[in-house]
């Protein structure tokens, strides 16, 4: 059968339940989702909103590259990833990744690498408000090397 | 022309979105930044040559010595914070 | 903030997108799911519907000691385990696992684990209906091989 | 009374779901089978003594040696098949 894949970036909030649902379809026997959601605290700090830019069409092309990298690895009849962009608070559903496949670890693992890679090639910038103010958030070390770490697994 | 765009704290450090340049005598993106900066002065020098500015042409990530033409779209960024 | 735990084995259809929603809480950065379908067809014979039998007490108990093997093993908030028993369809949803938890690695680990080891360690049994008449499954090799996988990894 | 239950293919195969054996005489699974299979003959011989049937003991799984006691609930079933 074909594959199916979705990539939105908007304003809107999305239906999380919904999009589940829809990864659903003959053969597929696993979906595997993960979904993001923005916290109250940041390195101690109590944040109180996100606001999420993005470069439109750029941010899209790359999250299809991500996509099609895992399609290429993975046994994959479904995904979706949705982002949401603009100001979002503590408690928002901001990000939806959702793979589906005949097979659960193709889930798994797809559905990982393209969050992976989402946290840190996709063109995104954030800025949080806290107590004292706006800042601008960088890459975080952790996510760079978790992406690192694909390069060197099987898959 | 070269549609010009910034992003995120560079277009607020440049209080500028988009910026539309001549695109004559301009051939690469280095050539590019060094006519924005004539053009602007001391403060886009400092945000444009800081070592972490990103840029892209026509959506591709690159560097200063990739060549611009006329109607292309670049865009200078920080480094991005992900998804 | 404490660990919430919710394991149901039941003949009733699940909500999963409800499910995903409850998984989200102060603290939660991402919550990970796999939802189990029905499908169509096994080792290339078309499949009309599957019949379930677990345990009542056994199979709860050893979902709980999975659970709790994944929160001593990684930081979750909370974690669900549905488990549908009884006459199903191709297409139906028959298990749902989710996590949530600060990091979205433990969300992602913590999901697998529960899953790779429902898959060989819980007391279920699973009758299939093919148009040659009515068959038991056995366990798949691969299960039991993904399973062992988990005891040479690190968390 | 010991309660034993079946599952699964063993309980079809047995046509039983549930039976209560009298606890006299019976200190270990082995002990409950050979008692189960001097009750009931040939056709329970062959199905419980099929080397992949399981047993549990009050929702533990054991083996043949474990020991069993009045108001026990024995079980035996074939492998599992995972969630």
């Amino acid at each position: 059968m074909g594959q199916a894949v979705k990539i939105e970036v908007s304003k809107a909030p999305f239906d999380s339940g919904a999009e589940l649902k829809a990864l659903q379809g003959p053969s597929v026997g696993g979906v595997a989702v993960f979904v993001g959601v923005v916290r109250d605290e940041n390195d101690s700090e109590r944040v109180n909103g996100l606001f999420l830019e993005h470069y439109p069409g750029m941010t899209e092309k790359q999250i299809a590259e991500i996509v099609a990298e895992a399609l290429a690895r993975w046994q994959l009849h479904a995904v979706t990833v949705i982002h949401r962009v603009g100001q979002l608070h503590p408690g928002d559903e901001i990000v939806f990744v959702g793979t589906g496949s005949a097979h659960r670890g193709d889930a798994f693992d797809a559905c990982e690498y393209i969050i992976d890679f989402l946290k840190t090639r996709a063109t995104f910038w954030k800025r949080e408000s806290i107590s004292a103010g706006e800042r601008w958030l960088t890459t975080r070390e952790s996510d760079v090397l978790t992406a690192r770490e694909w390069a060197g697994k099987q898959s | 022309m070269i549609r010009v765009v910034f992003f995120a704290s560079l277009r607020e450090t440049l209080a500028t979105e988009t910026l539309d340049v001549d695109s004559k005598d301009i051939g690469t993106v280095r050539e590019l930044l060094d006519a924005l900066i004539d053009q602007q002065g001391a403060a886009w020098h400092d945000a444009l040559t800081a070592e972490n500015v990103l840029m892209a042409v026509n959506h591709t990530m690159v560097d200063q010595d990739s060549p611009v033409a006329d109607n292309d779209e670049v865009a200078f960024f920080p480094p991005v914070t992900g998804g």
